[in-house]
């Protein structure tokens, strides 16, 4: 197997894609958002839950797409669940920078956990998209409950 | 225009594409499987191009100088090449758009705009029928439900059938009186099926309908002939037949074009402009606004020119036998299933696959990983895949300078990535 | 990005640009002075592309493989040099066309097009008013005239004053709450004119309407900055600006481009698509139906690098000298007029002139003869012609390889033109 | 001044644009058409009047245009005017094929008499649709009356 792909399919992301975490559609939810990759047809169906104090009771979700972006839903979901809105927001924007970096910059394991098995993509433009979409869709989605309470 | 004047040698083809000798990183050959996205240019489209460019480039048919004149011969000469090559009765029948996409557009709208004036035939309004089918490219249905949805026509299809052909059983309701246009493709750019033009088309005239081809998956691969099929519009690309990118063409019926409304305008497609308003010039210049894709243009016969030589039948000789050898060697693959009928003559160029249980996305990457260029994804025919239970599938497409060799890496790299992810 | 970082050398400019070798015949050299109808392109724009034919092409957008990747990466990357040649914000507001006209049509269609759920300010309907001038290119005119057609819609226009500039004194009865859109040109290509963009702008912001800058000419001449200049829409085409034929752009400010349907449907620019109906990509894909032209964008970019090495101010300069040198020489010959506003720093490039009784054909013909290669007629700019009794003009225009040695030649060519008439 | 602007600006065609043949507009006619050459802009209005045998009785005309385009108005006027349209088939067919031949053939003078001196423009692309438009204009004529007849 060459070092890329290796680096791509890693352990964990395997683990992730074979049995994805806090996957299924669940209520209690206060927004769902659905987004789609028109390039593959990816799609994800989302299901966000915070208290009043914007913590994140539950994430759920529905994905249907490679194995990056389905692991990179369930890493996410991980991470999310039983945090803050606020105190996950670098672990958002420094996933994303590393993923844009094109292997450049290299992950804080510390902010973002398995994200780093999700790393390997970032060398690949055309699958760093699957595995963003997942984060887009969260954000989408407190976008959606922002707005909703005001 | 279609005999050859060349021995049909793959290397020798090989040799005239410079981007073939490309190296994916220092171990891995990069072996391009993608010529249904697009095609790469041999050094004689190349050179014709530049030779243009440094020669006799200026602006076409709005010059007196010399420089002008030349520009204006190679143009206009493009334009009775590419005629030549389509069995197109007169240049004056090409129409020079910026790809297939906008060529199909140009006609869905012109359906659109017409006038009193306009024949009824080539007028669609409230009431009548657009009818395509399910495996249209979205550039061949898209246009048609705008239409539709502007014009309060209705947007009816022809389905699939389980042996990924059409299914013309209830084709005598589907097609009808009030049926103005049939618009379909030549050939599937995910299948590979070629549909049965002349019957339809036959089928199409008895109810008055007129037909719009989409040819940008079957003028690149085999002899083409617009007369011969029958047909009032085609739609091409120049770049998925060794051509350049940013030119196209829509071949029309002389008086089906001369009576049609223009699409873009300005410059160098009227008669009279007063502020007021403007008459428009005769056909093609009704419908070429704006300076034009000139060197494309050349280009795109330098290409026509290329693939004479080769022969089209030897052309499509070639591309069967690699698709022949395609589809016995990933039958032989467990959990792979192809996207497309059997062998036959009636089926060409691109082999398009599932794995199961596997996304496209990641059986490209391995693919990728091995130097093969296979495209991932719907191929922007979407209501095919949804019609198949599908999200996408990984398709290989096979060019004149693609080898046995090439197809053979394939087989083996799909019988790979099938390990590789059992393995993991 | 308008620092230059080359010393403004016509001669070494000239060695650029493998076409001005060339001769006309054994004795001619070839005086290229029609850089205004299209540009020679620099060798640096001409290698840009064939290196990316040989080494990097492949479908964008579409594909997951490497070659994918690599052809993706060189034409957003070239989307981002445009948007910094532009000065605009974002990367995102530069749509890819295939020329001018077609920018136009885009908006002139996107205009028409739009439901209920378009912002009012971005739909054109009846009683509503269109406001261009009598300067226009008819690729700024007809598409306006044709969407007054369709929407009923009430087209006016700003007439031409003797001074050949706008006349402004109505400007107040022609630019009210009525009306949705002003579309003017930057820079008339006949007269040399340059709008006063701010003031119009201004007034067009004062009672709501949005204002579309053909900026053919202007953009390839002058430091160009979309935000500066205050407008919403901005057309141009690659080809008058030493890139290829086969590509313009459309600028537009995000959130109106956002806001607007899509014109040209097909691949590429959808998000989901059923037989029945499809949702659309943001912008820009959402205007970028089908194949774009890939090389020609990388063609562009290369022709941007090569531009602002040379300075925008400094090409501004340059060409603003030999308008300068060009109107001087002329003035002194009897029965010569030009048309077009005396100079001054507000008219560049384009110095057209009268022959009093002489046909422009006949005139251009015997300049042809000396090798000067200036354009005869209306010039797509008919209703000007009109306006000043002409029924065309004689038009020379200036590039960055133009010389001053040109420049006289043509002064001492239209002197002979007119002697040589004559003498008949 | 240079040979080819001299087979151009021949002696006859200089005549003819001075002082062009038959021009103005005139009564009776059959029919009048109007054509515009949309690079150019230029125009030429023109009348014709056969006999119910086809002789031609008059053609008149109203030229904008360069010199070539007048010129060859007033020479095809010369050569039309007295005869009839099938005699003159001939005469049009040759003069428009010489015209197309980029200078390859030569012109037949007992053919197109003063049309010869026309000549020189089939060399220039650019001007052949100028010397051509009156005779299309003819053409159109023609067609038109036939039309009107049957
Ligand atoms: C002012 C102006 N606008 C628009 C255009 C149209 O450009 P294009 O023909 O490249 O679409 C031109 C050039 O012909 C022009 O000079
Ligand atoms: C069958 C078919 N039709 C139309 C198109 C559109 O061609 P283009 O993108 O060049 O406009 C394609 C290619 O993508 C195709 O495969």
């Amino acid at each position: 197997m060459s070092s890329q792909l290796s680096a791509l399919y890693t352990e964990l992301v395997i683990e992730h894609d074979k049995r994805p975490q806090h996957a299924g559609l669940r209520d209690p939810f206060d927004t769902e958002v659905h987004h789609v990759n028109p390039t593959c047809g990816d799609e994800i169906t989302l299901r966000l839950h915070l208290t009043d104090d914007e913590q994140i009771e539950d994430l759920s979700y529905d994905a249907i797409g490679c194995a990056m972006s389905r692991a990179s839903a369930s890493i996410m979901a991980d991470l999310l669940i039983g945090h803050s809105v606020e105190e996950m927001d670098p672990v958002r924007a420094h996933f994303e920078e590393v993923m844009r970096s094109r292997g450049r910059l290299e992950g804080d394991e510390d902010l973002i956990g398995d994200g780093i098995a999700l790393l390997g993509a970032a060398k690949f433009p055309g699958r760093v998209k699957c595995v963003l979409m997942p984060w887009k869709a969260y954000q989408a989605a407190l976008v959606e409950i922002r707005a909703l309470e005001g | 225009m279609s005999a050859s004047s060349r021995e049909f040698d793959v290397e020798a083809i090989r040799s005239d594409f410079p981007i073939l000798q490309r190296m994916l990183d220092p171990d891995t050959t990069m072996i391009y499987l993608d010529g249904g996205a697009t095609s790469q240019r041999p050094r004689q489209v190349i050179d014709a191009e530049v030779a243009f460019l440094t020669q006799d480039n200026a602006a076409v048919k709005r010059g007196a100088h010399r420089m002008a004149s030349a520009a204006t011969d190679a143009y206009e000469g493009a334009r009775e090449r590419i005629a030549d090559f389509l069995g197109a009765p007169s240049p004056d029948e090409i129409v020079f758009t910026k790809n297939a996409t906008e060529a199909l557009n140009l006609v869905a709208h012109s359906f659109g705009n017409g006038d009193s004036s306009t024949p009824a035939r080539l007028r669609v309004t409230e009431g009548d029928e657009i009818l395509v089918t399910e495996m249209e490219h979205h550039a061949n249905l898209i246009p048609w439900q705008e239409l539709a949805r502007r014009t309060g026509a209705r947007l009816r299809w022809v389905p699939l059938s389980e042996d990924f052909t059409l299914d013309l059983t209830d084709l005598g309701s589907l097609l009808t009186e009030r049926t103005k246009v049939l618009a379909l493709t030549h050939q599937s750019n995910v299948l590979g099926t070629v549909n049965p033009i002349a019957q339809l088309v036959e089928a199409a005239r008895a109810v008055g309908a007129l037909v719009v081809l989409d040819a940008a998956q079957s003028a690149p691969h085999m002899p083409f002939d617009v007369a011969e099929l029958g047909v009032d519009f085609v739609a091409l690309s120049g770049h998925k037949m060794l051509g350049p990118t940013g030119i196209g063409v829509l071949w029309g019926r002389y008086e089906l074009l001369e009576a049609i409304p223009p699409f873009l305008t300005g410059g160098s497609m009227i008669e009279t402009v007063t502020m007021e308003r403007a008459t428009f010039a005769e056909p093609p210049a009704r419908f070429e606004a704006g300076t034009p894709p000139i060197s494309q243009a050349v280009g795109l016969a330098a290409a026509c020119d290329y693939l004479d030589t080769l022969g089209m039948e030897q052309v499509a000789a070639h591309e069967q036998a690699l698709t022949l050898r395609a589809l016995e060697g990933l039958a032989g693959i467990e959990d792979v299933r192809v996207i497309g009928p059997a062998a036959s003559p009636e089926r060409t160029g691109a082999v398009a696959f599932d794995v199961a249980g596997r996304h496209p996305h990641d059986v490209g990457q391995v693919l990728d990983s091995l130097g093969l260029q296979v495209r991932v994804g719907h191929h922007c025919a979407w209501p095919l895949h949804r019609k198949y239970g599908l999200h996408g599938t990984t398709r290989a497409s096979f060019s004149v300078h693609t080898t046995a060799a090439e197809v053979d890496a394939l087989i083996a790299g799909v019988a790979h990535t099938v390990d590789f992810f059992r393995s993991l």
